[in-house]
């Protein structure tokens, strides 16, 4: 076991099975595309700051795909996490530090429990190969808390209920690029841990199952209300990607459910990661490059930018329309009641996304115009590469749908033609339509409904405010010397000693062991 | 310190009663008679032709005991000669007293205690006498000697004097150590020479003895000296 | 014969050193430095006899019918490498740290002799012999506690002689008592008691002794208070001794103890180890927490020890055998990693008077290097693979969850969090821009700052070779192998 | 109560009498007379117990003990008084400790 | 005449004569007498351990008589190595005397008008004669002649202070005598034999011997100063100059624990005084814990040191209730209380004479304004460090070999409270050395600096000589066993395995 360990170090571990190859290409994408736009919009003197953490992270988030045992897996995992915290703090504010705490803090929890899990599993299966850790699980004698350990240590990475604050808060203060890289790809290391771990298909002690759709339900309608309700475009689009992120975890759930719906389960992760990847990268450029057109472009821009949210929401012909059809499948497939309503509430969450949107239109449009360096009028050259990359992104957001390599992608496509699947794809969009008109009307008045009154970050960054108060360093206590005159006890036991050298008294006293010595020799 | 004192006043008492009581309940307990060494010691000091049989034990089987005691003796006057202060402020205040009536009994006396002396170490073997008697005479001739003026204080701390005071235990140890020469053990007078040996031993701690009892008074004599602790 | 030497070098090296006086300055260096190389040769020629096998042992006889024994064992000559090669660098960084300081002779001296007796406690084949060196190491450490010769630090040095004097009158009752039932315990792996295995009230009455001794140098909690205190020391007594030497000394005696002397069988019939397990986690809770709140950075690294510390205690206390061989590695990769912080910690003190965690700012564009390998060192701490710290937390989580123990795994986990929690501002602030103003580009003095980048390399490069035959994770498993019947580390 | 048993009893009764001396009495010098009682008392008792022998005359090694303890005695007393000067003439002071009111 | 045969008397002979010979020698010549007859004296003694470990336990009938009418000398283990002690830590003292003394009084060698080296020969011989006789009524004498020539001693200091304490010694002294030949009165009275051997084979249970024997063990306890009858030594000690007090509390002390060594180990067989070997125990432990509480509290270096004496006299004190046991037990702890005489021996008197230099450097010794002697007399601190781990015991210094054997002798015996004991004074004893040492290390900061002065190579060597033999004792150790197994009462017992 112990040179087992050590050798996979020296060997480094990786493969590249199906599962690998399509996450690495995703990743790669994501990063490689949220790089170029960095560089772009960087300004040049804190360029070489940004990508001093940039590149370690990319580097982790790449290798992660590929790692394939526990420790090259956790050494990709950290690689990734930690030097993200540079950048989260890139913009060196008060605001950003205090998000970097609360992001050190998550990540840091998430991490030891991700160790812990790695740890009880590679104890359980006498190696440390995933896929040996994988088989193990199951039969595992403390099962459940390694299951548990799992699903918390990756839930945070996908910002699940409770922890959902987390994504708004990293990626509110990260520039441009960054964002969308952490928004794209290090979220989706949560969905890749969770195929790696957990026996999708095999028979798996119930109750498991149930636990996870009802996390993703409580996820994906949590996020969504807090989303709604948030102040800002970018923390709108991070509860986006808490909600989508839950409905991921109903078709991991209804996979453990029951073994039947184990592979349509695994697609729709899949589908789902590489759909919500892009959908949000976009997103995110997008959302920047808006704030910094004017005028005409900016019109052109906000358009442009309906195309990956409608993907979102799951409109036909989108990649979230291929997403969401896996998802169903996975759902129908799995027995039980737990996942037939999770089915219907499917739709639901579509509808949750649907206002998420319309609320992010309705920030971005309030947003003022970013005269800083980046504007379309000021220097353009760099706005204008910035807009092109942009561009591919659309494109590939577009594409995604058509060019999907997995077999059952072409009968999705197909299906969004026939009636029944096509209402059932819009309904949604125009519910969420009909809500957001009513409220606008209802709450005129309250300016404050508009601004949203949910802090970005909400339980996560109160935790963090709250332990960093009790953190205050303490000063060393100074230590006073310095000499003690004889009082109290010594003085007592000085003036004894003075009371028994008295000759008479002392005299006495040996008299006295002697005769004493004598009877008791008696 | 005053209530305390009166606290203890008794405990002397007490305890000097506990001591008698201890002592009593010993003494009472011991046999009513008892041989203890008479017998050994008759037979051997008959055997060594010594008559008194305490001169016997005490220069002959416990000679080292009496060696020890004459060593004390010394000590004791060498811690004296230590103690004593400045020897010529003790000249000056003697000589003062020294009165005619003083110095013509000393001229008579002290040859006669001189005799007397001698008298006594030769009858020591014998009769009650011996070294430690005739000393005490010499002693007190010494005595008369400083007060009458003749002999003068700080010759205490002469050589010469320091060798007399020396002499006795020198000559005790000199003839135990030629008894071992000798072949026999430490003290082991060979035969027929007890007798002189002893006559020896018995006429140089005399005058030893004598010495030290004098310097023992000079040395401490000094009158009402100044209280300058030095 | 050659079993004495790395006690014996570093005495003489100690002697010569008072013996030369003050002003000698170039001499000491010379005396030191050779003395230091030397015994790190010794040591390393004995490491590769023992691997293939040839323990080398020698023994004096002291009182009758008690000797005073040295065995060149692979667990003892772990801790003996650890001390002595890392000797050689701190005295390199002390020459550099010390360079206007007085009393260097003296300071010097007895710097050698703490190692002379770390190497004695490393190397005694019996329990006798350990107590003997334990001893000898609190007095050689007490004039470096008192060295400033301040009030301050004669307090320090006051309650470190209390804690330590009474720790070690408990360890000699309990030596004392296991001689007086069963004769002369020599260390043999998975335990030597067998024949008295019966008296269990007694033999649980000595563990608690003997364990409570060496707790106060492993500064279990309760015993611990001496370390902060000690932090009044200069800083490479700091580095060596509080973090390495005399601390590690304590450690040491607790593996000796629970796989040698009673096994772990036995511990564990006994229901000693638990109890221990116990006090030790609490140890490292208690010392993750209060390093989080303490401003002044070397009582920071010094609660973090106290943490660390309890690591190899919890492991050593788990009667695994994989957490006891992650327990032996961390006395190795702790030891590497925390002298790279104190030595940091001591020349940010000593070139640029910050002593406090808050004046910290900055700080990494004026050290950029020293900042690097604390972060080395930091990361390693945190148990961040591929740094060495991550090979000595693996196998202890993996090893407690494998003896069914999973509380201790996530204790293990949540204490690396905690670890993060207060490291963390140290690179944050580090990284800030600087605050003050602050000469520009004052790295610290060469001689302190090379040790620092070595040590902080060792970090690093100890995590990666971790596979090597050689490395402290390998050497530790074959160490910790024969203690444990049947189980074999491939 | 033949005589071998009287003089051991006086003898005991001197020793009692030197101890309270000593104990009780303040005055060095009296302290140092205490002492000679104490000395007497011891060698009163020796001889009266070498009194037990049947014959004429005692048992000889006690009266050499006795003669050999008195010369220490002689020697000791010598010392105590030459001390005692000495310690007057330093001091002023005729007792072990000084009177109450002039220190402590 | 072989010499072999009369080694015993020539160890006590030769001291006697040099005694002599320095007295009429005068002032001036006394110190290289003294010197002579100091290396003379080693030979011989050196000769009688070899020839006691060849050959083992030797009786030497002084002047022929032997049985009940002569005296005997007995020189078997123990004598041997309670001489070698005083042989070693003698010479140590002599050559500190020549040095200290040229340095005190300029031109006149040594005080009481140069009579300090007769004195000091008379101790020397008095303590030889004292180890070697085996004659109840000799030991009295030679009590009397110890007495004598340390009180006398003591005088030689300037001021009141050693006269009162002189004076003080010489009545308790006086005391303990007449109280010791009281009891060997009775003691002859009821046995009607003054040699020990025949004393141990006709001792019967009489009322008056156990009396006897009782009142001189009393006396030899107040001799040996052990609690509450410690009266007389702190103050003596303390006034007495400096190589003085180094032989009273090394040397002096030890004389008379010796005897009450004898009577209790040769003389009595076990248990004969009833409970009072316990009482005796339990009264060293509270001398242990009582001396080392006072020396805490002491403001001079001296007094520290001489209520250290009376701590560290406790502990021999010990060896009385273990030997009840006999056997094993007794041989350990009889080794282990050999081992911590001779380790405290070397040890205190190397401090009085470092804390006599420390007088002579710095004009005084009170301990708080001694700031930094670490860093001026580098020679002195070291000595007052090696002498304070072998007081507290610490490994691998000869006191650490001592209690080892007493703790684990009382373990074995399984009156474990005795080891408990020795623990506690171990730790006492740690806490007022390190208050010394702590000072020694403290910077002298602002308080004011000690006066310089004149450093002699003897007074600063001899004391760091005789620290270092304490530390090293543990070397010596089974030589030291071997004695203990030479000792008579030891082979009995079967020989020493502890």
């Amino acid at each position: 076991m112990v040179d087992g360990l050590v050798r996979a170090i020296g060997s480094g571990a990786f493969l590249a099975d199906d599962l690998a190859v399509t996450f690495g290409v995703l990743f790669s994408a994501i990063w490689g595309i949220s790089a170029l736009y960095a560089l772009v919009t960087v300004p040049s003197d804190e360029r070489g700051r940004l990508f001093a953490y940039f590149v370690p992270a990319a580097v982790g988030g790449i290798g992660v795909a590929f790692a394939a045992d526990a420790v090259s897996f956790y050494l990709c995992f950290a690689l990734m996490a930690l030097p993200s915290w540079g950048l989260v703090t890139h913009p060196r504010t008060a605001e950003a530090h205090r998000a970097g705490t609360a992001y050190l803090g998550v990540t840091v929890l998430g991490e030891a429990l991700l160790l812990a899990a790695l740890m009880l599993l590679a104890a359980e299966a006498k190696s440390i190969h995933l896929a040996e850790l994988r088989g193990a699980l199951a039969a595992a004698e403390h099962a459940g808390v390694a299951f548990a350990l799992v699903v918390a240590a990756f839930g945070l990475k996908l910002g699940a209920i409770g922890a959902s604050g987390a994504l708004p808060l990293t990626y509110g203060t990260a520039p441009a690029g960054a964002a969308s890289a952490l928004a794209g790809a290090t979220v989706k290391v949560g969905v890749l841990g969770l195929l790696r771990l957990l026996p999708l298909g095999e028979v798996v002690p119930d109750g498991w199952g149930a636990a996870v759709i009802v996390l993703g339900l409580l996820t994906a309608f949590g996020a969504a209300a807090l989303g709604v309700l948030t102040t800002t475009p970018k923390a709108v689009l991070g509860y986006s990607s808490a909600s989508q992120m839950g409905l991921v975890l109903i078709g991991i759930g209804a996979g453990l459910a029951d073994p039947a719906a184990g592979s349509w389960a695994i697609a729709a992760a899949v589908a789902y990661s590489v759909h919500h990847g892009l959908a949000k990268a976009t997103l995110f450029l997008g959302e920047d490059v808006v704030r910094h057109a004017t005028g005409h472009f900016r019109r052109l821009a906000l358009a442009a930018l309906v195309l990956p949210a409608l993907a979102l929401v799951g409109a036909p012909l989108t990649s979230g329309f291929v997403a969401k059809y896996a998802l169903k499948h996975a759902v129908h497939d799995a027995a039980g009641a737990l996942p037939h309503l999770a089915g219907t509430l499917l739709s639901w969450a579509a509808v949750g996304t649907a206002l998420l949107m319309l609320r992010f239109f309705v920030l971005l449009m309030q947003e003022p115009v970013d005269q800083g360096a980046g504007t379309v009028g000021g220097a353009a050259a760099p706005r204008r590469a910035a807009a092109v990359l942009w561009a591919s992104m659309l494109a590939l957001v577009a594409g995604a749908a058509w060019l999907w390599p997995a077999g059952w992608a072409a009968d999705a496509a197909h299906s969004a033609f026939d009636p029944t699947s096509l209402f059932a794809a819009t309904w949604p969009g125009l519910v969420a339509l009909a809500a957001a008109l009513l409220a606008r009307r209802l709450a005129r008045g309250a300016v404050r409904l508009r601004e949203g009154i949910v802090p970005p970050g909400d339980l996560v960054a109160g935790a963090t405010r709250v332990v960093s108060a009790w953190l205050a360093p303490v000063p060393a206590p100074v230590i006073a010397g310095g000499r003690t005159r004889a009082t109290g006890l010594p003085r007592m036991l000085l003036e004894a000693e003075g009371f028994w050298t008295v000759w008479a008294v002392a005299a006495g006293v040996f008299v006295v062991v002697a005769v004493v010595l004598v009877l008791v020799a008696a | 310190m005053r209530d305390r004192e009166r606290l203890l006043a008794p405990v002397p008492v007490l305890v000097a009663l506990a001591t008698l009581a201890v002592v009593t309940r010993a003494v009472l307990s011991l046999p009513r008679s008892a041989e203890g060494l008479y017998g050994p010691v008759a037979e051997a000091a008959a055997r060594a032709g010594i008559s008194n049989r305490v001169t016997a034990v005490l220069l002959d089987f416990r000679g080292y005991d009496t060696l020890l005691e004459i060593a004390v003796l010394m000590l004791a006057t060498v811690a004296v000669l230590s103690l004593r202060e400045d020897p010529r402020q003790l000249y000056r205040r003697l000589s003062e007293r020294a009165t005619p009536v003083l110095a013509a009994l000393t001229r008579i006396l002290v040859p006669l205690a001189f005799v007397v002396s001698v008298h006594l170490v030769w009858i020591g073997s014998s009769q009650p006498g011996g070294a430690f008697q005739a000393a005490a005479v010499l002693g007190a001739t010494g005595i008369l000697l400083s007060l009458s003026g003749y002999a003068r204080p700080q010759w205490v701390g002469r050589t010469a004097m320091r060798s007399i005071l020396a002499v006795g235990l020198l000559t005790f140890i000199g003839i135990a150590v030629l008894a071992m020469v000798a072949g026999g053990a430490l003290l082991e007078y060979p035969e027929g020479t007890r007798k002189t040996l002893m006559l020896v031993i018995e006429s140089l701690l005399t005058l030893s003895i004598g010495a030290s009892l004098a310097s023992l008074f000079l040395s401490s004599a000094s009158g009402d000296s100044e209280r300058d602790g030095r | 014969m050659t079993v004495w030497l790395p006690v014996l070098l570093p005495v003489l090296v100690g002697v010569t050193t008072f013996l030369l006086g003050e002003t000698r300055e170039r001499l000491r260096v010379l005396v030191n430095l050779a003395g230091a190389v030397l015994s790190s040769g010794v040591v390393i020629a004995l490491v590769v006899r023992a691997y293939d096998g040839a323990v080398a042992g020698s023994s004096v006889e002291m009182l009758p019918g008690l000797a005073l024994s040295l065995e060149a064992d692979l667990l003892g000559l772990l801790f003996s490498a650890v001390a002595t090669v890392l000797w050689a660098v701190t005295l390199v960084y002390a020459f550099g740290y010390m360079a206007h300081a007085e009393n260097r002779a003296r300071f010097f001296g007895f710097f050698a002799l703490c190692i002379a007796s770390a190497n004695g406690v490393a190397l005694s084949a019996d329990l006798l012999g350990l107590f003997v060196f334990y001893e000898l190491l609190t007095l050689a450490t007490y004039p470096l506690v008192v060295h400033s010769g301040t009030d301050e630090a004669l307090v320090a040095g006051r309650r470190y002689l209390y804690y330590a004097l009474s720790g070690g009158a408990a360890l000699l009752l309990g030596v004392v008592w296991l001689y007086a039932i069963a004769g002369t315990v020599p260390f043999t792996p998975g335990g030597a008691l067998g024949a008295v295995a019966g008296r269990t009230g007694e033999l649980r009455a000595i563990f608690a002794l003997l364990a409570g001794g060496f707790g106060v140098k492993a500064a279990l909690v309760g015993l611990h208070r001496w370390l902060p205190g000690a932090m009044v020391a200069p800083a490479p007594v700091s580095a060596l001794l509080h973090a390495v030497a005399v601390v590690k000394a304590g450690a040491f005696g607790m593996v000796r103890l629970v796989n040698e002397v009673y096994g772990p069988e036995l511990a564990t019939s006994l229901g000693v180890a638990q109890p221990l397990a116990a006090i030790a986690a609490i140890t490292i809770l208690f010392g993750s927490i209060v390093a989080l709140r303490q401003d002044d950075i070397k009582r920071r690294l010094a609660y973090s020890t106290i943490a660390q510390l309890s690591y190899i205690t919890l492991g050593v206390a788990l009667c695994s055998p994989l957490a006891a061989v992650g327990a032996v590695a961390h006395l190795a990769h702790h030891a590497v990693m925390k002298i790279t912080m104190f030595f940091s910690a001591g020349s940010l003190a000593e070139t640029h008077h910050i002593k406090r965690l808050s004046a910290l700012d900055g700080v990494g564009h004026l050290m950029p290097a020293t900042m690097a390998s604390f972060a080395a060192a930091s990361f390693g701490l945190a148990g961040i693979p591929p740094f060495a710290g991550f090979f000595s937390k693996w196998p202890l989580g993996a090893g407690a969850a494998e003896s069914g123990q999973v509380w201790a795994t996530l204790l293990f986990v949540t204490s690396g969090a905690l670890a993060v929690g207060y490291l963390a501002p140290f690179l944050v602030r580090a990284v800030r821009p600087a605050a003050a103003a602050r000469e520009p580009g004052a790295e610290s003095d060469p001689r302190m700052l090379w040790p620092i980048v070595i040590v902080g390399a060792l970090s690093l490069v100890l995590g990666l070779l971790a596979g090597v035959p050689g490395s402290p994770l390998d050497w530790a498993a074959r160490a910790v192998a024969p203690s444990y019947a049947g189980w074999s580390p491939w | 109560m033949s005589t071998t048993v009287l003089y051991p009893l006086l003898g005991a009764a001197l020793f009692a009498l030197g101890v309270w001396g000593l104990l009780a009495r303040k005055h060095l010098i009296h302290k140092v007379i205490a002492a000679n009682f104490l000395g007497s008392g011891v060698f009163l008792v020796l001889i009266g117990l070498a009194g037990r022998t049947a014959g004429a005359d005692p048992d000889p090694v006690p009266l050499a003990m006795v003669l050999t303890g008195i010369v220490v005695t002689v020697a000791l007393t010598a010392l105590a008084l030459a001390l005692i000067k000495r310690y007057y003439s330093a001091t002023g002071l005729d007792t072990l400790e000084p009177a109450e009111e002039a220190e402590q | 005449m072989n010499l072999v045969a009369h080694l015993p008397v020539i160890v006590i002979m030769m001291p006697l004569i040099g005694a002599s010979i320095a007295f009429v020698a005068g002032p001036r010549r006394a110190p290289l007498v003294t010197v002579a007859t100091a290396v003379l004296t080693i030979a011989p003694v050196a000769w009688l351990g070899a020839r006691v470990l060849a050959e083992g336990p030797t009786r030497y009938e002084i002047g022929g008589w032997g049985g009940p009418l002569g005296i005997v000398l007995v020189a078997d283990g123990l004598s041997a190595a309670f001489l070698g002690l005083v042989a070693i830590v003698g010479l140590g003292v002599t050559l500190y005397a020549t040095g200290y003394y040229r340095v005190a009084t300029g031109s006149r060698p040594g005080p009481g008008h140069g009579l300090y080296w007769t004195l000091w020969l008379f101790m020397w011989s008095s303590l030889n004669a004292l180890l070697l006789t085996g004659d109840v009524f000799n030991v009295y004498v030679c009590l009397e002649l110890v007495g004598l020539s340390a009180v006398a001693l003591v005088t030689l200091a300037e001021g009141a202070e050693p006269l009162r304490a002189a004076m003080r010694y010489l009545f308790a002294s006086i005391l303990g005598a007449m109280t010791y030949l009281l009891g060997v009165a009775l003691l002859y009275a009821a046995t009607g034999v003054l040699d020990m051997r025949m004393l141990a084979d006709s001792l019967g249970p009489s009322v008056a011997a156990e009396t006897g024997l009782a009142l001189m063990v009393a006396a030899l306890l107040l001799k040996t100063a052990l609690v509450p009858m410690h009266f007389w030594l702190p103050t003596a000690h303390a006034a007495a100059p400096s190589p003085v007090s180094a032989a009273l509390s090394a040397l002096v002390v030890k004389g008379s624990f010796f005897v009450t060594l004898r009577l209790f180990l040769d003389v009595m067989p076990a248990g004969y005084l009833g409970g009072a070997d316990v009482l005796i125990g339990v009264l060293g432990a509270v001398a242990i814990v009582w001396g080392s509480i006072q020396a805490l509290l002491q403001e001079r270096i001296k007094l520290l040191v001489a209520y250290s004496t009376v701590a560290q006299v406790g502990y021999l004190f010990l060896l009385f209730p273990l030997a009840r046991h006999g056997g094993e037990v007794l041989s350990a702890a009889l080794l282990g209380v050999l081992v911590h005489a001779l380790a405290h021996a070397f040890a205190k008197s190397s401090m009085f004479l470092a804390a006599g230099v420390t007088l002579k450097r710095f004009g005084h010794d009170r301990i708080a304004d001694l700031p930094g002697t670490a860093r001026r007399a580098p020679v002195i601190a070291a000595t007052f460090a090696l002498a304070g781990v072998t007081m507290m015991g610490l490994p691998p210094s000869g006191g650490f070999g001592a209690k080892w054997l007493i703790a684990s002798a009382a373990l074995a015996s399984g009156e474990w409270w005795w080891a408990a004991v020795v623990l506690v004074g171990g730790l006492l004893a740690s806490a007022y050395m390190f208050r010394l040492l702590a000072v020694f290390m403290a910077a002298p900061g602002g308080r004011p600096l000690p006066v310089g002065g004149v450093r002699t190579l003897r007074t600063e060597w001899v004391p760091l000589a005789l620290a270092a033999a304490s530390f090293l004792l543990v070397l010596a150790v089974p030589l030291v066993t071997r004695l203990a197994e030479a000792s008579a009462v030891v082979a009995q017992a079967g020989g020493v395995v502890p």
